[in-house]
């Protein structure tokens, strides 16, 4: 098991270089000069030549990678492209500290709903309840998180007046003293997570409810609970583990969508004003961080699915 | 019977709804089951065994329909609540099923599926439930039982496994214990244990058993009485001898004559055969559901249907069909099995055994070959330096338990895998290892034939597009018309017709999927057929066919057939030579008589020690071998089977390779033992 | 076929979101030429005027540009938009993912760890930063980008799709005829393989139009006057209080299209795969 | 010219003076308060560089020499107490004392020296370069005294001051590694806290130079990036003053109590053809667009109507300064468009490429408007919207159609030289026409008032003629709540927030 987590770290490490390289590589591939777009169309030669010599432009490609990915590792991230002098690590971790707690927020909102729905409606498979839940999963999987959060805003926001339109916190108070404007940005992640993670947890149910394992805990004369939780929910909500891990990387990407919707202040409209003002560092670090919320909650989700499952905790030669 | 029915079923009938309208999968089904009683029930693969056992359960899906009634104790099992049936599974009915390692749960610990048992009928509490399992395992002679208990299902091998399972079931003390082909998943002598253990377990336990089984060997060793299913109806059903001495249904004697068993060899007679296969039934259908089939079947049929009574405790649907051999005796029947001379085998050629005394000459040698399967750090030795021949004209059956490296012998031939060692010889010179350096005429004259035929043949092609592909690309036929024809004429060599050229994989029958795949390989006219499991994944009546099919081609063709199979009966059946395998080893190798009588190779001894016998009659000391192959990475320096050899004689097992030891011109072994030590009970 | 009518008669789910779908096609595909007003014209007597006003079936936006128009003409950009990003990100998957499970071994060992840096840039971001960098969105450049994002994920399935084929022994048995590498993936696998694969062309097509109108949303996807479903809803946003019906109906538009299309994909997976 | 100059420095300081007393008696209640803006997110707010999307926070951490009064329109003294030329080429500017800038040190000339010259530094890619190139030296004989010389005669020079990215800069701050982060100069609120894309945090500058200003003790500005989140803020009460709100969020305001939305001045809209590539090299294709058009149109596609809030003309000069010309209308005529069309070599119509800033109030209803109403004549307009950043740096300056929003040049001057001389260096329309060039020099160097009115009418006939653009005039919205007294705002774009209190009237 031991070599086994060290084995995953590794592979996430190398994961983790092969990423910069790929998104240092992406971004260069951005066409037009940086100092240009700088300066913009109307800037003398000169002044292009020297903001090239002064961002280090002219240095090769791989010199460049190096510096960056060696700021990277001491935790320095580099210098706007754009807002020159505004170091990228003074803005960019309170924008990161808010996606977290909007992610968590819908995280605490949208495990527990997924999987009792989930679960629920597998095990009433095909009957009506089945049918609700699974359709209304449908819906809310197929509604982009723009369409929900604007539908919540319709309602709670702009008919009942219940809850901000946009997530601003007054200055000088914190997140925790504002909690209600993570509500509908919360909702409105909840609510494609919702949809994928039932719909997930309801098949992985009904799979496992016609494994033969079942069929032998039932024919056991086992109480109907007993069955459902401890033989039923154990196995299928391994695979719902890695759906969940797997998406919380996506949920980043996702939230880029509901941030800008409702100007919240997280790591996802920083990413999309990085990209409009083609912020070259700050598009790198963005992505960076985005990604690296993908690799390592899927190197923890299976680290997990290997806790949680025996065949892979405890692997080994048959006994006799 | 003397004793008052435990379980008594009344015309039981459970329908399922299809896309093509209602399914009767039990039909009219009525028997009872006494105390301390075993009833075999036997039947192909769609003949509703299983359904009936998950009937008495009131285990059916949401949307299956269900008549007649179930009495267990007097009361009607299918009139109870969930609530009700709670308190009678897995307490005064149990269950075993065809395979362990999926009915136990891979998340939960050995103990813990046990304790609950105990838990939730017996109200014990953890640590009482705990003893009691370990009981019961101790029970079941399972050494190390704490130690079995705190490990998961997939720490533990499958006979140990079957062996929880059976354990597991017993817990409650049940009343019936139902058996769904338990040993079906498992190897040849690992069942035998499971079996030895089941037999003896309605004597101590006190119940009553039904045994489903495909296997009318296995059925014998363990009941009392055997019941036949047929497309849902129980045809016939009486005590074990009787049914299988003096069956009086068509189809009960057409499935226990299409076995290859002992004494039965292809020189001596064709196998018997059962036109057709097994259809599902509609709800709408009336009459004899073996009409269709039976070379018995007289305008009659239609009316004089009914299980009747024909002697005390022994019921058929048909008593007319052998009305005139009444009365029967055991010799008359016994004699007329040993000529070959029984009535309903007509047609079947018989041949006579390839003489050897000209000098054989092979068409396929083997020199030390090797093959390992290398993943991360351990190297699988699916094969260890194996040499044989395979001569022209001629059958080699290769047997062994799974993993012994048969198939993949199989596949290093047919050149699927390439050797990592070693060189193979074929029709004078060497070919190359694998598919990508052979040239056409190797592919054209070595044809393999899989066990599976519904996934050796492609599902989205035609019958004539499968035909026709190797014509165009192994013998380079180009006139589309003439493809064609030598499709139409092979599928007429398989028994099959020229509309099957239209059809699809899918609408076919395992049989007749087996037949194209035949017909695939003799287009090519290939001078060795490797048969992987030819017939392992057919039905009884189905195999006999392909066998029979098997043995007619080759006689006509001259090819040579490498015959890889579990099974020992079949490969006794169709073989002139066979040849033991342990391990990525050979053990013993010889023309087929030599190898089946002693002396043997004690590996050979257990493998036919182990193999169900078809014949009650023909029951013996048995040897058994303990737990199962060891594991295949390790690097062996003596003889493989040492570990489990019945007849080691000491270190040197462990430490030597064992010589080859030649017993006659044409048969050796590898063992350490000197040739007096190598008898045994004659066995065939 | 027999079977998938069977299928369709006990899922109607399926149904409605078949019939959904060919609706939009039609009006896709008939729409503007039968409608009264065009998706640009600008009715300057009824800018934000209310459904129903003025024979604005759907009511006006803020420039007085005929909802109903624009959510029919946008139809076809996004439909076709999504489905040549769907065709496109399948073939490509297949491709690849075709090659790398077939040939296995280092192959596809570092295909594989090179889908998972892919996958690991969530395909929203990756077409945001490139279409934003390339700053034109042009149909062509949209379907391109979203094609490559939502290729790693194809090609993982087709990937899986062709395993669990390979090891059939139809496979060895062509391989034993001497066949090609091509020939054994794309003749005798691919068509056994299929199911998923059209499942995974459907959901990619619901995907794709999700995408799209989120790039559009964005602000980096198609450029106006296209009248994209994501753009009216962030275009009108500003007017939901006097004119919701600008936001809603787009928004609604987005909404059935994609449970019409992600109820066939449902019904294809029960359909192609589970039964089998 | 030398009289006008005179009496402009003469009134400007009596204002200053005059405010200044006021100042004095308005700042009596000691009780806190605060002006919360919701602004745009800025991307820069460097002086020199800044994209002039923060105006508030800008105005209200710089200084200029000069300001604009909004109510007259005329030049008030601001860093600099008078300024004056005898020939137009070399000014003479006398700066106020004991200014001090928020890091204590004293203003002097020589900090206005090193704002003028850091225009020309190469690297910093600053937007006033190209003006300030004419500038041949500055010259501090002492600390409070600044002599510019020229290199050519430039009668209106003094209002380049004005511009919003002239800011008066301290010589001894490193602009260049703060100037994002820390900015820094004399002005009515200095930087407690500033957070890149989110929030500034101004409070009052105890030492500003107008006693008893600024009136508000803090100055919160929000940077949110959609306004309709930011009319959201206002209305439940979290912020007093949204800049830049749409037409349509006037109207909603309007229908509720407790909220204002004034129009402090107007912006343009230029839909510029360039001239320097077919089609619109040639004036009957310019000429058929303008036939195109329907002001009337224009001005409802941006939500106003024509006359009242929007303008509608064919030259670059805004229609409320006296330097505006009216001209005839020219009416919508489809039939001479397409004549004109047909003549120019596009009998079957032809299509043409618009760009434009798809964020921008206003620019993306013009360009429906525009591209349905040429439609009629035969232009196939294929709409180009980008994001305001994408559209500025990428296409801008290179499509044969723009849409883009100009404003804060008080003098038109300054405006003609940057964008319709051959060689200005915004010029985006690309029109290289030699009589607008002449017409151009004359009025920057002409001293004399009436002369240069005539010159500024003969340029406007000429456009209308055979110019690049047609200039829709837009009223730039200021959303405030009614507690916001106060608020001024000027043509330069700049608020002046140090006159501006939040609370009962005074």
């Amino acid at each position: 098991m031991a070599s086994l987590v060290l084995k995953k770290l590794g592979g996430m490490a190398l994961t983790l270089v092969a990423m910069s390289l790929v998104i240092f590589m992406l971004v260069e591939l951005i066409p037009g000069d940086a100092a240009q777009r700088i300066l913009g169309q109307s800037a003398t030669p000169e002044a292009v030549a020297s903001l090239r010599e002064a961002m280090g432009l002219d240095d090769p490609a791989l010199a460049r990678y190096a510096r960056w990915a060696g700021g990277v590792l001491r935790g320095d991230l580099g210098e706007s492209a754009y807002m020159r002098g505004v170091r990228i690590a003074d803005i960019f971790w309170r924008r990161v500290g808010a996606s977290i707690t909007l992610a968590a927020a819908s995280f605490l909102i949208f495990v527990p709903l997924s999987i009792v729905f989930g679960v629920l409606a597998g095990i009433r498979a095909g009957k009506l309840s089945d049918s609700i839940i699974s359709f209304f999963g449908l819906a809310t999987m197929a509604l982009p998180e723009f369409v929900s959060g604007i539908l919540l805003m319709a309602l709670f926001s702009v008919r009942l007046k219940l809850l901000p339109i946009a997530s601003m916190i007054p200055m000088g108070e914190s997140l925790w003293q504002n909690l209600e404007i993570l509500v509908l940005p919360a909702l409105s992640v909840t609510f494609v997570m919702f949809g994928y993670v039932s719909r997930m947890q309801r098949s992985a149910m009904i799979g496992v409810m016609k494994s033969d394992y079942v069929r032998a805990a039932v024919l056991k004369g086992l109480p109907r609970r007993r069955v459902i939780f401890r033989h039923a929910l154990k196995n299928a909500l391994l695979p719902t583990v890695t759906v969940i891990g797997m998406n919380m990387g996506w949920l980043f990407g996702g939230l880029i969508v509901v941030e800008t919707l409702f100007g919240y202040p997280g790591l996802g409209s920083l990413t999309l004003s990085a990209v409009k003002t083609l912020d070259l560092p700050l598009i790198e670090a963005c992505v960076l961080f985005i990604t690296a919320v993908y690799v390592i909650s899927t190197t923890a989700t299976d680290l997990l699915y290997g806790f949680l499952n025996p065949r892979i905790r405890f692997s080994g030669g048959a006994y006799e | 019977m003397t004793n008052k029915p435990l379980l008594s079923v009344r015309n039981l009938g459970v329908r399922f709804p299809s896309p093509d309208g209602e399914v009767v999968a039990v039909r009219d089904l009525s028997f009872d089951l006494g105390r301390r009683e075993t009833l075999g029930v036997i039947g192909e693969s769609g003949c509703g065994k299983s359904t009936l056992s998950y009937a008495i359960m009131d285990y059916l899906s949401a949307g299956a329909r269900r008549s007649g009634a179930v009495l267990f104790k007097g009361q009607d099992l299918l009139l109870k609540s969930e609530r009700e049936m709670r308190e009678i599974r897995g307490n005064r009915i149990a269950m075993v099923y065809q395979n362990p390692y999926s009915a136990l749960n891979p998340s939960l610990t050995i103990g813990e599926q046990l304790d609950e048992v105990s838990r939730a009928h017996r109200n014990l509490g953890k640590d009482e439930a705990r003893e009691a399992s370990l009981t019961t395992l101790r029970e079941l002679s399972l050494g190390d039982p704490e130690g079995v208990a705190r490990r998961y299902p997939h720490q533990i091998s499958g006979g140990i496994q079957q062996r929880v399972c059976i354990a597991m079931a017993l817990l409650c003390r049940p009343d019936i214990m139902i058996l769904d082909e338990p040993t079906t998943a498992l190897d040849v002598t690992t069942e035998a244990v499971i079996l030895d253990i089941v037999a003896g377990l309605k004597e101590r336990y006190d119940m009553s058993m039904i045994y489903i089984s495909h296997d009318i060997g296995i059925v014998n060793k363990v009941s009392d009485r055997v019941a036949v299913m047929y497309r849902g109806e129980i045809v016939e059903h009486g005590p074990q001898e009787r049914i299988y001495e003096r069956p009086e249904h068509p189809y009960t004697r057409a499935l226990i004559n299409c076995m290859p068993r002992a004494g039965v060899k292809k020189e001596l007679t064709a196998l018997n055969t059962i036109p057709g296969y097994v259809k599902r039934r509609s709800a709408d259908e009336e009459g004899c559901p073996f009409a269709e089939r039976c070379v018995k079947r007289s305008p009659g049929c239609e009316d004089d249907y009914g299980l009747a009574e024909l002697e005390p405790g022994h019921f058929a649907a048909c008593g007319r069909a052998y009305a005139d051999e009444r009365p029967w005796t055991r010799e008359a029947e016994a004699a007329a099995r040993a000529t070959g001379a029984v009535p309903e085998i007509a047609g079947a050629e018989v041949r006579e055994a390839t003489s050897d005394e000209n000098g054989p000459e092979p068409l396929l040698s083997l020199r030390g070959v090797g093959k390992f399967y290398r993943n991360q750090k351990k190297t699988v030795r699916a094969l260890d330096g194996v040499d044989f021949e395979l001569f022209k004209d001629d059958v080699l059956g290769v047997v062994g338990e799974s993993g012994c490296g048969k198939s993949t012998a199989g596949h290093v031939i047919a050149g699927l895998a390439a050797a990592d060692r070693g060189a193979i010889l074929f029709d004078g010179g060497e070919i190359a290892g694998s598919w990508q350096r052979r040239d056409r005429r190797a592919l054209r004259e070595v044809q393999l034939i899989f066990q599976n035929p519904g996934r050796s043949l492609n599902p989205s092609f035609s019958v004539q597009a499968i035909l026709e592909r190797p014509l165009k690309k192994l013998l380079g036929v180009k006139d589309p018309a003439e493809r064609r024809r030598r499709a139409v004429e092979m599928l007429r060599k398989v028994d099959l017709g020229e509309e099957y050229l239209s059809r699809r994989p899918r609408r076919l029958s395992g049989g007749e999927k087996q037949r194209v795949a035949l017909a695939r390989a003799f287009l090519s006219s290939p001078k060795l057929l490797v048969c992987d499991e030819a017939t392992s994944a057919l039905d009884v009546s189905v195999q006999a066919s392909v066998l029979n099919l098997l043995n007619e081609l080759q006689a006509e063709s001259g090819a040579s057939y490498l015959f890889i199979s579990h099974d020992l009966n079949v490969v006794n059946y169709v073989s002139d030579h066979v040849l033991v395998m342990y391990l990525g080893r050979v053990c013993e190798y010889g023309r087929r008589d030599e190898v089946v009588t002693p002396p043997y190779h004690p590996y050979t001894e257990a493998l036919l020690s182990a193999a169900p016998e078809v014949d009650p009659a023909r029951r013996d000391k048995p040897i058994r071998l303990k737990g199962s192959p060891p594991d295949p990475t390790r690097p062996i320096r003596g003889c493989p089977f040492a570990g489990r050899c019945h007849k080691k004689i000491g270190p040197i097992c462990d430490e030597t390779p064992p010589p080859r030891l030649a017993l006659s011109a044409t048969h050796h072994i590898y063992c350490h033992l000197p040739p007096e030590g190598l008898q045994g009970a004659v066995r065939l | 076929m027999n079977k998938l009518g069977y299928a369709l008669r006990r899922n109607p789910a399926a149904a409605v979101g078949l019939v959904a779908l060919a609706a939009w096609v039609v009006l896709a595909l008939v729409g503007p030429s039968v409608l009264r007003f065009s998706h640009t014209a600008m009715d300057m007597e009824s800018q934000l005027s209310a459904p129903g006003l003025n024979g604005h079936a759907l009511g006006t936006d803020a420039l007085g540009r005929d909802i109903l128009s624009r959510i029919v003409y946008g139809s076809r950009s996004i439909l076709s938009v999504a489905l040549l990003t769907s065709l496109f990100s399948s073939v490509a998957g297949v491709a690849l993912g075709f090659s790398a499970g077939y040939f296995g071994g280092k192959i596809d060992a570092a295909f594989m760890r090179f889908l998972d840096i892919l996958m690991a840039i969530p395909p929203l971001v990756l077409s945001m930063v490139v279409l934003g960098a390339l700053g034109d969105s042009s149909v062509g450049a949209l379907t391109l980008i979203v094609s490559i994002a939502y290729t790693p994920a194809t090609a993982r399935v087709a990937r899986s799709a062709l395993l669990s084929c390979k090891s059939l022994e139809y496979v060895d048995a062509a391989r034993l005829r001497g066949e090609s590498h091509a020939y054994i993936m794309f003749v005798e696998i691919l068509p056994n393989a299929i199911g998923p694969i059209l499942v995974e062309v459907t959901a990619r097509f619901a995907y794709s139009i999700m995408m799209i109108a989120s790039l559009g949303f964005l602000g980096v996807g198609l450029q106006p006057p296209t009248p994209d479903w994501g753009m009216m809803v962030i275009e009108n946003k500003t007017v939901i209080r006097e004119a919701p019906w600008a936001v809603l109906y787009p928004s609604l538009a987005i909404a059935s299209l994609v449970i019409a299309v992600s109820l066939i994909s449902d019904f294809l997976a029960k359909a192609l795969i589970h039964d089998e | 010219m030398k009289n006008h100059l005179r009496t402009g420095m003469v009134l400007s300081a009596i204002l200053a003076l005059s405010l200044s007393a006021c100042g004095g008696d308005a700042k009596k209640d000691a009780v806190p308060s605060r002006i919360r803006v919701a602004e745009q997110v800025p991307n820069l707010i460097t002086p020199g560089v800044w994209d002039g999307q923060a105006f508030s926070l800008n105005a209200s951490v710089y200084d200029y020499l000069v300001e604009i009064d909004p109510e007259s329109g005329e030049l008030s003294p601001a860093l600099a107490l008078s300024w004056a030329s005898e020939d137009g080429r070399t000014w003479e500017l006398k700066l106020r004392q004991g200014v001090r800038f928020h890091d204590g040190s004293p203003f002097d000339a020589a900090d206005v020296k090193f704002t003028i010259e850091r225009t020309q530094d190469p690297g910093l890619g600053h937007l006033k370069a190209q003006d300030f190139s004419v500038v041949e030296s500055v010259e501090v004989p002492d600390a409070h005294t600044v002599i510019i010389r020229l290199k050519e005669v430039r009668p209106t020079f003094i209002y380049q001051m004005t511009d919003y990215n002239m800011a008066v800069l301290s010589s001894e701050y490193d602009y260049a590694a703060k100037g994002e982060v820390a900015p820094m100069g004399t002005g009515a609120f200095k930087v407690k806290a500033l957070t890149p894309k989110e929030s500034a945090h101004l409070v009052r500058n105890p030492d500003f130079w107008e006693e008893g200003y600024p009136l508000a003790d803090e100055l919160l500005i929000y940077f949110v990036p959609d306004i309709d989140s930011s009319v959201a803020m206002l209305e439940a009460g979290k912020v007093d003053v949204v800049p830049q709100v749409t037409p349509l969020i006037k109207r909603r305001l309007e229908n509720l109590s407790g909220y204002a939305v004034v129009s402090p001045y107007q912006e343009q809209r230029f839909i510029a053809m360039a001239a320097d590539r077919p089609p619109f090299d040639d004036n009957r294709v310019r000429l058929a667009m303008k036939y195109a058009m329907d002001p009337a149109i224009l001005a409802k596609a941006a939500q106003g109507e024509l006359g009242v809030d929007v303008f509608y003309n064919e030259t670059p000069i805004m229609n409320m300064l006296a330097q505006y010309r009216e001209l005839p209308a020219r009416g919508r005529d489809v039939a001479e468009a397409k004549r004109l069309l047909a003549a120019a070599g596009y009998p079957n119509g032809l299509d043409v490429e618009l760009f434009y800033a798809s964020d921008h109030p206003y620019s993306p209803a013009l360009a429906q408007a525009v591209k349905e109403l040429a439609a009629e004549a035969g232009f196939n307009i294929l709409l180009k919207g980008y994001p305001r950043d994408i559209y500025l740096s990428q296409h801008w300056m290179n499509g044969p159609m723009l849409i883009t929003g100009w404003g804060g040049r008080v003098d038109p001057s300054v405006l003609l030289n940057l964008a319709f001389h051959s060689k200005g260096p915004w010029n985006e329309s690309h029109i290289a026409d030699s009589v607008v060039d002449g017409y151009i020099e004359g009025i920057l160097r002409e001293v004399d008032d009436g002369k240069r009115r005539e010159l500024y009418g003969a340029l406007q006939e000429r456009f209308y003629e055979a110019g690049t653009l047609i200039n829709v005039q837009v009223p730039y919205l200021v959303a405030l709540r009614d507690e916001v007294k106060d608020y001024r705002q000027p043509i330069t774009m700049l608020p002046q927030y140090k006159h501006t209190y939040v609370g009962e009237d005074r």
